[in-house]
């Protein structure tokens, strides 16, 4: 467990220190939002209608994009080598891994989502339904990117190749994300029954993906 | 004080929110300066020296 | 005491040594009397007590622009001379014109509340300053994200000087995007003519934030040089002692 | 302890690096990989670590600890040093010791048996490449591993960082390791030597 924790520890320590990039995801989840009234049009009950849609886009990119470095940079330095050669299951290293980056990165943008949501003219109650799925949600992210992320360092290519292989992964979130939180503003639907089939979406990564990026870390390296 | 009518929590919010983050800024400056002044002065301590030959420390 | 001595980053940092007490002084009266001033002021007969935020609103707003500029003069001064004090200066001025700007949109929003009905209007002003915002995060990203100072100034400095060309286009185009979008005109804050009685203390909150930004920026800018110096220091610390 | 692979295959990238190698190496043993570039002394570091899958043929760790395979009880050390630059040379140490975990040493100790006593809390981003390397050495010191997989080990290291090596690889080989190193220029040690390449 130790080696672990001592792995969550370091990857949270560096994307916090100078270099490390878990604030320019917020920025970039922030512009992204802000640009989209300039594209719309500043009709606050258009907004309010597709805020959720756009908060979901915005962290979505946001999350994909930030994930490209997931394993690239413990590549480049020969880190990824000594993971993969130690004690603990490279499964558990992986899982790892995508905790301390949802931890540095994804939480941020939940945390953002309020101020956002203010922009979009979107209440209160709207806001933390729009806040709680995206908790509930971006794990599921982060996890299903990692695949993406381990396939692309094995493949040497990085950056759009990983949004092409990534984004159709997420689709299912992305659909039961949006649906919750319109569920939870509007309705008809009831909130419970996307907003558990979610959950499951987040629970199912959780497994399958530290087990595929382990897979294909493990018989990609040379 | 004048009342401040219907929109006072407003007002007051304005104003806390604007004396809370000058004195954040207030701080931050403050401590940083502190940290340094502490960096500096272990550093001169382990025997580290300017090129100028200058104590590490010293600003004037 | 010339320019020149005042380029030395030594020399500046005693100057600033003597300067900050009388410095944070001067601010620290102005604004309390400016306060008191805005405290006393009589209400808008069509905005009432909320125009007593304007007096905090349009000193941070005004601070806002003006601290772009300092930071493009600095970036002239990086690109140009290829000072190193004006590096400092630059990036000592992005996080405090990155507060400014944030109280400038939190005010703004605070006074749109009661006078709209809503926390945000995607009005030409307020939006504009959003995006000023978002280029100061811009900027203090760029600076956190380069480890060697003066590569990260010349980048920043380029940015900023974009920036300022930029920022006049871009509120530009979003007034044009706002009327577009909204023939009615929002109630604007201030207005053409500005009563006496709002006008005075108006001016003593914005020379006393005007200083407060000095002050901070002088004691930031010693800061930024005493962090570079311990950087410096290090380094020769990792090769003294190699053998 | 005996380290052994027989008949071993490597094929990289459609391309058959080398075929049918044999090699051993017993307690207290250096075995120095030479030949030429392109010959296939990496290929055969990174597949002893586990890193490379074999085409054929194995690799076999006689004697070690019967529950560990043979990566988690082999170092290596590659030409990448695996050192982020954010992190103090006391954080990067620290974290490889607990991460690779087992018998793990002191620190601080291992730092300056290394050479880098002054610079523990600097950032690892003001180190020399001679600097970086000894980082990297420190790692051998601060987690007990009986097989070192050393690829090109001296490289970038001053005389004095070759002579402070040999000293540690003299007290690594006497408390019973393995030492496989592949190198152009002479370890500074007794050692068996395994030619590649040219002899197919």
């Amino acid at each position: 467990m130790t080696a672990l924790a001592a792995l969550i520890r370091r990857d949270i320590k560096i994307a916090l220190r100078v270099g490390g990039g878990a604030l320019i995801g917020v920025l970039f989840f922030l512009t992204v939002t802000v640009l989209m009234p300039f594209a719309i049009g500043p009709d606050l009950a258009l907004l309010t209608r597709l805020g959720p849609a756009i908060l979901w886009l915005g962290a979505l990119l946001a999350s994909l994009l930030m994930l490209d470095r997931l394993f690239t940079a413990d590549h480049e330095d020969g880190s990824l080598d000594l993971i993969v050669m130690g004690r603990a299951p490279l499964e558990l290293a992986c899982a790892a891994k995508a905790l301390a980056h949802w931890l540095a990165a994804g939480v941020p943008l939940i945390v953002a989502t309020p101020a956002l949501g203010l922009l979009l003219n979107l209440d209160a109650a709207a806001t933390s339904a729009v806040a709680l799925t995206l908790l509930v949600g971006t794990p599921a992210l982060t996890f299903t990117g990692m695949i993406g992320a381990a396939l692309a360092v094995t493949l040497h290519r990085g950056g759009l190749l990983l949004a092409v292989l990534v984004l159709p992964l997420s689709i299912p979130v992305l659909i039961f994300g949006v649906a919750a939180s319109q569920a939870a503003i509007s309705g008809p639907l009831s909130f419970g029954t996307p907003f558990s089939i979610l959950c499951a979406l987040s629970l199912v990564s959780l497994v399958v993906g530290p087990f595929a990026a382990a897979a294909s870390l493990r018989h990609g390296l040379d | 004080m004048t009342s401040l009518g219907p929109y006072a929590s407003f007002v007051v919010t304005s104003y806390a929110l604007v004396a809370a983050i000058v004195l954040i800024l207030i701080g931050w400056v403050a401590l940083d300066y502190r940290r340094q002044k502490e960096r500096l002065r272990e550093l001169e301590a382990s025997g580290v020296t300017r090129r100028s030959g200058r104590q590490a420390t010293d600003i004037r | 005491m010339t320019l020149i001595d005042l380029a030395n980053p030594t020399k500046f940092l005693s100057l600033t040594a003597r300067v900050l007490p009388w410095l944070a002084g001067a601010t620290a009266i102005l604004l309390l009397v400016g306060f008191y001033q805005a405290a006393m002021a009589p209400d808008d007969y069509q905005q009432g007590a909320t125009v007593k935020i304007m007096f905090v609103h349009v000193p941070n707003a005004w601070l806002a622009m003006f601290v772009w500029g300092v930071m493009s003069l600095a970036a002239l001064g990086t690109l140009v001379w290829r000072h190193p004090l004006a590096d400092v200066a630059a990036k000592a001025a992005a996080p405090i014109g990155a507060a400014f700007t944030f109280l400038a949109l939190v005010t703004g929003s605070l006074w749109g509340r009661p006078m709209w009905g809503t926390y945000w209007e995607w009005d030409a002003r307020l939006t504009s300053v959003l995006i000023l915002f978002l280029m100061y995060l811009g900027l203090m990203a760029l600076w956190r994200a380069v480890d060697d100072p003066s590569r990260a100034a010349r980048a920043a400095a380029v940015l900023t000087l974009v920036g300022a060309i930029n920022l006049p286009i871009i509120k530009f185009s979003v007034d044009w995007w706002n009327t577009l979008h909204q023939p009615a005109a929002v109630l604007r804050m201030g207005g053409p003519s500005l009563d006496k009685a709002f006008l005075i203390p108006l001016l003593v909150m914005a020379v006393g934030f005007s200083l407060l930004f000095v002050t901070l920026h002088l004691a930031a800018m010693r800061n930024e040089i005493l962090r570079r110096r311990v950087r410096s220091l290090q380094m020769m610390q990792a090769s003294q002692q190699a053998a | 302890m005996r380290l052994s692979g027989r008949q071993i295959d490597c094929i990289r990238g459609g391309r058959g690096v080398f075929s049918g190698l044999d090699f051993e190496a017993s307690s207290g043993e250096v075995l120095a990989v030479v030949g030429p570039n392109g010959s296939g002394k990496t290929s055969l570091l990174r597949l002893i670590a586990g890193l490379l899958v074999p085409a054929g043929g194995s690799v076999v760790l006689e004697g070690g600890e019967a529950e560990l395979t043979l990566p988690e009880q082999s170092h290596y050390l590659g030409h990448r040093d695996a050192l982020k630059p954010a992190l103090s040379v006391h954080e990067n140490l620290s974290f490889w010791r607990d991460f690779l975990g087992g018998k793990v040493g002191d620190v601080s100790q291992c730092l300056t048996a290394v050479g880098l006593g002054h610079a523990t809390h600097l950032p690892a981003a003001y180190l020399s490449a001679g600097q970086r390397r000894r980082l990297s050495i420190a790692r051998l010191l601060v987690v007990r591993r009986p097989v070192w997989l050393l690829d090109e080990p001296t490289s970038a290291l001053d005389t004095a960082g070759q002579d402070l090596f040999v000293g540690i690889m003299r007290d690594h080989l006497a408390g019973g390791g393995i030492i496989i190193a592949a190198t152009h220029a002479p370890l500074g040690i007794g050692a068996r030597e395994l030619r590649m390449g040219g002899g197919k």
